[in-house]
């Protein structure tokens, strides 16, 4: 069934600088992405949506090699980068902005943000993105001799944000960004997003549960359910279209409300 | 002066603890792996120099160096050979596998050098300075001593600086704390670890050959020594490197202290696990010795 | 049929310690019995059985050599153990060998526990640890009236039995011991041990060490600049002991059983042994050889004395006809008899010279 | 309405930083009482104070009456309050089932050597134990995933995983850090049917932190801001939510 | 492959969750029970040691790979048990048999008084506290000599039963072996099916949450420590009848390593791996040996050859699977329940990546 779809997506967009191919990929038995194709044009902002286990971190972990799939390919500008390491992966100017936080704890937050630089070759613009950062995020230079093991869940995230954001990258996958930040740090995080991409051209892969959110900031989508595409469109339409607003936007409360209201087992008590 | 000479042997003592703990600290903090063939390693660097200076016949100081660049490549190969192979799986494994390698370096040493003690000369051998003297004897410093006070000074320093400031000392540190992170940077983890191994390995090289005029002879089983060495990490808290050098010096001292001090019966039976004793004691009081670098999860 | 032997063969095993700290011996020990019984089996066997020779490693632990000894006890069904090695090896496997009817013979480890309580399967050639340091402390208070004497020894059962055999004869003597100290075996550093009996004044230190715990303590007494004697038992009766770095360890005392073969300045049949002993264990013979060799020799002859049928009783009875057999490694000559399965109890004591081992005295008692 | 839990000033610092600042509140039964505030406003540092993971610097906890302040925090389960986390704690190398039986440690009365021998008393507290953890999964609708170990899980189904093992304490009250932080909308909207029925149908009230604004307005009785660890406004949903110093510091206006 | 229906909760409580359970232990059961019919003297006493020391590594794993303390100083709860048993069938004219609980539970308060200040250190520095306390405790052994004989040693009195005297190199000792070992596994696979097993692996996983679960994380990490100091014991009880002679220095750092190589190398956080790893780590040196016998004498007389050997073999295993053999047995297990589906990326090592343990 995988083995099946086609080699060229129905609407693929041009000059893609990231071109993934019918990857699969496993977690030992597991088979968490079932043959996935997407392309992220050069300069663009491209989004994942699906539910819960539909796979998109897998696929970010494997365009970034931290996993790597059974079958298919990861192209990069060009070059194939599936089957290499993550830090060869992340030297090519990828960077990933994982879900879970990852932090160095026992390193404080300024030399965290500057091990985000570590693969740069040009050392001298380092502190002027760090001075960027801290405009972004100025809690973490109030923060920054301080370990980044003792700061919030939220504050971690931004450090985390910015962290990828000094290795200055040609690509960011971004995955779930604003989780557990405050509602006017989220608007700022998708700001910042989009004036990367529109000032510096960082391209962007964006995996987002709040998919209003991330359907506004990208141009366009591609909707996944138990690893594979199921769907795939500029963002103006998919925000029209009625599955995703039902499912992603949680528009038509009421009707989706009755319906699991009603489909729930009331069993308790 | 008495008491002078029992110090200065227990904190000469106590620096080949501290030497041979900063090959476990460096591994330790670089990848949180615990090495127990650093021992074994350190037996190989010493067999090393001893083909190079009493068998080959080189100077003293060529075969040191070149016996420290050959154990630190053969650390380095080690880890990108064998080790690297099980790269993040649990600590458990390593520690086994570690555990593994030593048997196969003593058995592959008994080989090749046989089981026999051996030595080699060093240019200083023998030579003391004498503080005081009376006719019941004198009070001296062994020069073997005072490299090795030196050498541990100098190493310490270097390392320590090493990790605080270049950029390569930190992303070490940072690929311990999170490998996966360390990897998202675009640190080069594999080879950062393949390169702690071999510097750790050429810090043991140099430890062995320091302290090879100290221990009069050495033979395969010499690595067992690290068993005192790892009491003297643990002490420091593990990860410390100026922390191994200190808890190196306090079971050093204490060691001498005992067996110059302890009267009959005690001597008996405190005497010969002093260092251990010691151990027990600081970590009762603190945990997770003296300065180790630990945090309560952020929840 | 006795087990272990068959009209071509008789089997007989060994647990030591090839790897671990006394590997050294081990190693040693193991290859002289090998050479005795190879030469042996060229001449034909000894009443027509080849002798072959199974030694297992235990690398000093005990649990190893429990399945050590299962192993030859169990599965090669031994004859006899010839000079296994280490006295808390033996202690352990004695009883399942006893019950096994299996002698013990000549183990290599000098311990009293090797010949006390008597057994009629427990063979010892030469003298106890004890024995020797009685015979030491007997001669450095008779002979050269010293007063105060000191142990230094490892705390282990070896160093414990060396402190017990000063003490004992200390008290025969009416003196009491002036000073000691205690170390871990691995222990490397002696500049406290040796304060502290330069304090107590001491004018012999009776050591109960092995190799580098010998040379240890002595070097740093010299470097400290302290004039005193030191004595050691038959373990430290060591190449490497005398030889450590030419000259170094001159003026250092052991006593010991036999006498260290050099070639250059040993007579023709010694010098033949060690050229054979090279060539066929291809390294040079130490100590432990020499001592390996006898017990091989010994049980050679026993063998030979036990005639055509060989079982537990005839070789027992056969060891108890030996009377003063002299050994070819040199040493006080040999007599066993029933009730009596300890050779000699009396040691010579040598010094260091030259980096070379010279006897001193007759075989000494006490 | 009575208070479940009280806090009166609570203040703690680390080193120089004031975490919480004299903070005081009380959430009262069958209520859903609901933190916000901007990051590292000092929010799940008071879940840690009152799961007595810290220790206040100042100030008093009240639980049903009783002054846990200084109650040892293995105690605090037993007491009738439990907890889940921000960054999702579950044991990782057991199975669903395995995870929600530890939640029911707190009730369980045999001894070490009792279960040694596994007497017929064991086996009966643990039917007792799985009858309880099978209406906790039927609630949560964990079935699927009874078997599963917690590392084969995505990050969803852990959220829902360590409401159940809370649910399993049987507590009164419920302390919930960011129940719908990286959930689609479609999850957080159970995530809101579930904290209904908790508070209606079981009666435990409930302490949150969230930061989706449309899941607390539905959700809360009544909400408090927080920043830089002080209260800035207390009071329903939409009086905070419109209150000017949460419109800055926190929602943006 | 295989379905299992499940129709009560018993079925999760059972040792045996379903038939192929039955059919896979009965079998080993049988084998293990038969094994003197078709083994001599040499194996069966082989196996007996491997029994011993697979008691005490069972005490072991329910420290490290269920609870997640390590400890290097087990070697010393084993010489504890085994002189308490000496010392008691020397003193008191009391069966083996009854000696062997009451050593049992005396190692295991000692253990337990122990615990309760070592248990504040974790990891490394609680490995190398356990190893200086055994350090201290083997000195101990060496210095009370009115109760072990010191340096002596101490004889054991053989262990006998109604007048019949065992002999721990025969067939009869190996089945009161396999009673003592068939006990203990079913004594620690009822504690793992209770509350306390759950908490001790709850800690394992994570402190915080499971504090906040209620679990006593002192009392649990005590409890634990002292059940495996008394299971150690016993096997050390046991195991003081195949020594028949005990000597202080027989319980050193080196038993201690290798019941850790044990546990690892049978699997961590499995019962079963405790006793795989037993059987290796006893059984495969002498393999070697055997083996070594055949070789012509220039290899088989090279000294150090078995340790060498050992030691590659071990390096070998580890690399190819870290997860010790229980972890093997059971992807080959789960090779046949999913069989017609499997693939060849189910059994692929996917790339791990470590997190500092330095956080608590
Ligand atoms: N470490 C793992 N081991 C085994 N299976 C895993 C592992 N991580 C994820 N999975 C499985 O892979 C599938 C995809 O997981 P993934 O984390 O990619 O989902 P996701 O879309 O990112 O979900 P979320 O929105 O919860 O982050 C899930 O069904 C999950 O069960
Ligand atoms: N153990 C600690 N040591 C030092 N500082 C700490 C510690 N715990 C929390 N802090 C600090 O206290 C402040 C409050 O942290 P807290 O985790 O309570 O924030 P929060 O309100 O939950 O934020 P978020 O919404 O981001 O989770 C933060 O600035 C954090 O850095
Ligand atoms: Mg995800
Ligand atoms: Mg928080």
């Amino acid at each position: 069934m995988a083995e099946s779809l086609p080699d060229t997506l129905p609407v693929s967009p041009a000059d893609p600088v990231l071109s993934v191919r019918n990857i699969e990929t496993y977690y030992g038995p597991i088979m968490a992405i079932r043959g996935v194709s997407l392309d992220v044009p050069k300069g663009g902002i491209v989004t994942v949506l699906g539910a819960n286990g539909a796979g998109k971190t897998t696929i970010l972990k494997t365009i970034s090699g931290v996993m790597d799939p059974q079958k298919g390919s990861v192209r990069f500008e060009g070059a194939e980068i599936q089957g290499r390491d993550p830090d060869w992966v992340a030297r090519r100017g990828i960077a990933h902005v994982p879900e879970g936080r990852e932090v160095f704890p026992f390193l404080t937050v300024r030399e965290n943000l500057l091990m985000g630089a570590f693969a740069r070759s040009d050392r001298g613009a380092v502190a002027g993105d760090l001075e960027m950062v801290y405009g972004y995020f100025p809690i973490l230079q109030e923060r920054s001799e301080q370990q980044a093991g003792y700061l919030s869940g939220g504050q971690q995230q931004m450090l985390v944000i910015g962290r990828a954001l000094m290795a200055r990258p040609r690509l960011m996958l971004l995955d779930e960004p604003s989780l557990g930040l405050s509602p006017i740090l989220v608007k700022e995080i998708f700001g910042i997003v989009r004036r990367l991409n529109e000032e510096q051209g960082v391209t962007m892969l964006l995996v987002e549960q709040n998919a209003n959110m991330a359907l506004q900031a990208a141009d366009y989508g591609y909707v996944l359910e138990l690893g594979r595409i199921v769907m795939d469109d500029e963002c103006s339409r998919l925000l029209e279209s009625d599955d995703i607003k039902e499912f992603y936007l949680g528009v038509k409360k009421d009707a989706v409300r009755g319906k699991k209201r009603w489909r729930r087992k009331k069993t308790w008590r | 002066m008495e008491l002078i000479q029992v110090l200065v042997a227990g904190i000469a003592q106590g620096c080949v603890y501290g030497l041979i703990a900063l090959g476990f600290v460096l591994i330790y903090k670089a990848t949180e792996q615990v090495n127990f063939a650093q021992g074994d390693i350190m037996m190989l660097g010493m067999f090393a120099a001893f083909t190079l200076i009493a068998i080959a016949g080189l100077p003293w100081w060529l075969g040191a160096l070149a016996g420290i660049a050959i154990t630190g490549v053969f650390g380095f190969c080690l880890d990108a050979f064998v080790l690297r192979r099980i790269i993040g799986q649990p600590q458990f494994a390593v520690i086994i596998l570690t555990i593994a390698v030593g048997f196969v370096f003593r058995s592959a040493a008994g080989g090749v050098w046989g089981a026999d003690p051996v030595s080699f000369d060093t240019p200083y051998g023998g030579l003391v300075v004498t503080l005081d003297e009376n006719e019941t004897g004198r009070t001296v410093i062994d020069a073997a001593d005072l490299t090795i006070i030196l050498g541990t000074l100098v190493l310490v320093g270097a390392l320590y600086a090493f990790f605080r400031f270049t950029r390569i000392g930190v992303a070490m540190q940072a690929s311990s704390q999170n490998q996966l992170a360390a990897y998202y940077m675009g640190i080069p983890v594999k080879y950062v670890i393949s390169l702690i191994w071999g510097i750790s390995a050429a810090v043991s090289c140099i430890a062995g050959i320091l302290l090879a005029p100290k221990i009069a002879t050495f033979d395969p089983d010499v690595g067992f020594l690290a068993i005192t060495a790892f009491a003297a990490a643990v002490i420091g808290g593990f990860g410390s490197l100026p922390g191994a050098v200190l808890g190196g010096l306090i079971i050093g001292i204490t060691e001498q202290l005992a067996q110059a001090y302890l009267p009959g019966e005690y001597a008996r039976s405190i005497a010969p696990i002093s260092g251990f004793v010691i151990l027990l004691a600081v970590l009762l009081i603190r945990p997770d010795g003296l300065f180790a670098q630990i945090q309560r999860k952020k929840v | 049929q006795t087990r272990g032997v068959t009209d071509t063969e008789v089997v007989v095993g060994s647990h030591t310690a090839l790897t671990g700290p006394v590997a050294p011996w081990g190693v040693g020990q193991a290859a002289g019995a090998r050479m005795a019984f190879a030469e042996a089996n060229a001449k034909g066997g000894v009443h027509g059985r080849k002798i072959k020779f199974i030694v297992e490693d235990h690398g000093y632990q005990v649990p190893k050599a429990v399945q050590a000894a299962n192993k030859l006890l169990n599965r090669d069904k031994i004859f006899a153990m010839v000079g296994a090695l280490g006295t808390p090896m033996n202690n352990a496997v004695l009883p399942r060998q006893i019950k096994a009817n299996v002698p013990n013979f000549v183990p290599f480890t000098a311990s009293r526990q090797m010949i006390e309580p008597y057994h009629r399967l427990k063979f010892l050639a030469f003298a106890s640890y004890y024995d020797q340091m009685r015979a030491a402390t007997n001669y450095f208070v008779k002979e050269k009236g010293f007063k105060k004497v000191c142990a230094l020894y490892q705390d282990t059962d070896y160093g414990r039995e060396i402190l017990q055999a000063v003490n004992d004869q200390l008290k025969a003597l009416n003196l009491k011991i002036a000073g000691e100290s205690a170390h871990s075996p691995r222990e490397k550093s002696f500049v406290g041990a040796i304060t502290k009996l330069r304090k107590a004044g001491c004018q012999v230190t009776m050591m109960g060490t092995i190799i580098t715990d010998s040379i240890g303590p002595f070097l740093t007494a010299k470097k400290l600049g302290w004039k005193s004697v030191f004595v050691g038992t038959i373990a430290t009766y060591d190449l490497i002991v005398a030889g450590f770095k030419k000259g170094l360890m001159n003026g250092y005392y052991a006593m010991t059983s036999f006498e260290m073969i050099y070639p250059d300045t040993a007579d023709p049949a010694q010098k033949a042994w060690a050229d054979a002993f090279k060539k066929y264990a291809g390294r040079p013979h130490t100590g432990a050889s020499q001592l390996g060799y006898g017990s091989g020799v010994l049980f050679v002859e026993a063998l030979k004395r036990a005639g055509k049928n060989l079982t537990v009783d005839s070789f027992i009875a056969a060891m108890e006809s030996l009377k003063n057999y002299q050994m070819p490694i040199g040493g006080p000559p040999l007599t066993f008899g029933p009730n009596d399965h300890q050779g000699s109890t009396e040691a010579y004591l040598a010094v260091v010279e030259n980096a070379r081992w010279k006897t001193l005295t007759k075989p000494l008692s006490y | 309405m009575s208070a479940v839990l009280s806090a009166d000033d609570l203040t703690i610092r680390f080193g120089g930083l004031t975490a919480v600042d004299s903070v005081s509140f009380e959430v009262r039964e069958r209520e859903v009482y609901t933190i916000v505030g901007p990051n590292g406003a000092g929010k799940t540092t008071i879940f840690n104070l009152i799961s007595r993971i810290y220790d206040p610097t100042e100030g008093r906890i009240r639980f049903g009456g009783a002054d846990i302040t200084e109650t040892p925090a293995h105690r605090i389960a037993g007491l009738g309050i439990a907890r889940t986390f921000q960054n999702i704690e579950l044991f990782e190398h057991a199975t669903v089932l395995h995870n929600l039986l530890v939640g029911r440690h707190c009730k369980s009365r045999t001894n070490v050597f009792e279960e040694l021998a596994f007497l017929p008393k064991v086996r009966r507290a643990e039917y007792a134990h799985r009858e309880k953890v099978e209406e906790v999964i039927d609630f949560l609708d964990l079935q699927p995933y009874r078997e599963q170990y917690i590392a084969n899980l995505p990050y969803g189904v852990r959220k829902v995983v360590e409401l159940a093992r809370a649910l399993c304490t049987e507590p009164k009250l419920l302390l919930l850090d960011e129940p719908a932080s990286g959930l689609s909308v479609e999850e957080t909207e159970n995530v809101a049917f579930w904290i209904d029925d908790i508070k209606n149908d079981l009666g435990i009230a409930i302490l949150m932190v969230e930061h989706d604004m449309s899941l607390v307005t539905e959700v809360s009785d009544r909400v408090m801001a927080m920043n830089d660890g002080k209260t800035i406004a207390e009071g329903t949903s939409d009086e905070v939510q419109n209150h000017p110093d949460v419109l800055r510091a926190y929602l943006g206006a | 492959m295989r379905f299992v229906f499940k129709t009560g909760y018993d079925q999760d409580i059972r040792f045996f969750k379903h038939t192929g359970y039955w059919q896979s232990y009965g079998f080993l059961f049988l084998t293990a029970v038969t094994a003197p019919l078709y083994l001599g003297n040499f194996e069966i006493s082989e196996l007996t040691q491997a029994i011993s020391f697979a008691i005490a590594g069972l005490g072991l794993m329910l420290l490290v790979g269920f609870t997640g303390q390590v400890s290097l100083g087990h070697a010393a709860f084993f010489g504890i048990g085994a002189y308490a048993q000496a010392w008691l069938l020397a003193s008191f004219d009391i069966s083996f048999l009854v000696a062997m609980p009451i050593a049992a539970v005396f190692t295991g308060i000692i253990g337990f008084l122990l615990a309760i200040p070592l248990l504040r250190m974790t990891g490394i520095y609680l490995a190398i506290g356990t190893l200086a306390l055994s350090i201290v405790l083997e000195q101990i052994l060496k210095s009370w000599k009115s109760v072990t004989g010191g340096f002596d040693g101490m004889a054991v009195e053989p262990a006998s039963l109604l007048g019949y005297q065992f002999n721990p190199d025969s067939w009869d000792f190996y089945y009161v072996a396999l009673a003592i070992l068939i006990l203990v596994l079913a004594l620690c696979a009822n504690l793992l099916r209770s509350p306390t097993g759950r908490a001790m692996v709850a800690v394992r996983d994570s402190e915080v949450s499971a504090r906040s679960m209620g679990v006593n994380i002192a009392r649990t990490k005590i409890t634990a420590f002292g059940i495996s100091t008394a299971i150690t014991g016993l096997g050390g009880a046991l195991f003081a009848h195949k020594l028949q002679y005990l000597a202080p220095d027989g319980f050193n750092l080196i038993i201690s390593i290798t019941f850790l190589l044990m546990i690892v190398v049978g699997g961590l956080g499995s019962l079963q791996g405790a006793i795989l790893g037993a059987l290796v780590v006893i059984l495969l040196p002498q393999a070697i040996t055997i083996m070594k016998d055949y070789l012509p004498p220039s290899i088989g007389h090279q000294p150090g050859l078995e340790p060498g050997i050992f030691g590659l073999l071990l390096v070998a295993f580890i690399l190819f699977e870290p997860m010790g053999i229980y972890g093997r047995w059971r992807k080959i297990k789960l090779f046949f329940d999913i069989f017609p589906v499997y693939r060849k990326a189910t059994f692929r090592r996917q790339k791990a990546y470590l997190k500092t343990e330095r956080m608590r």
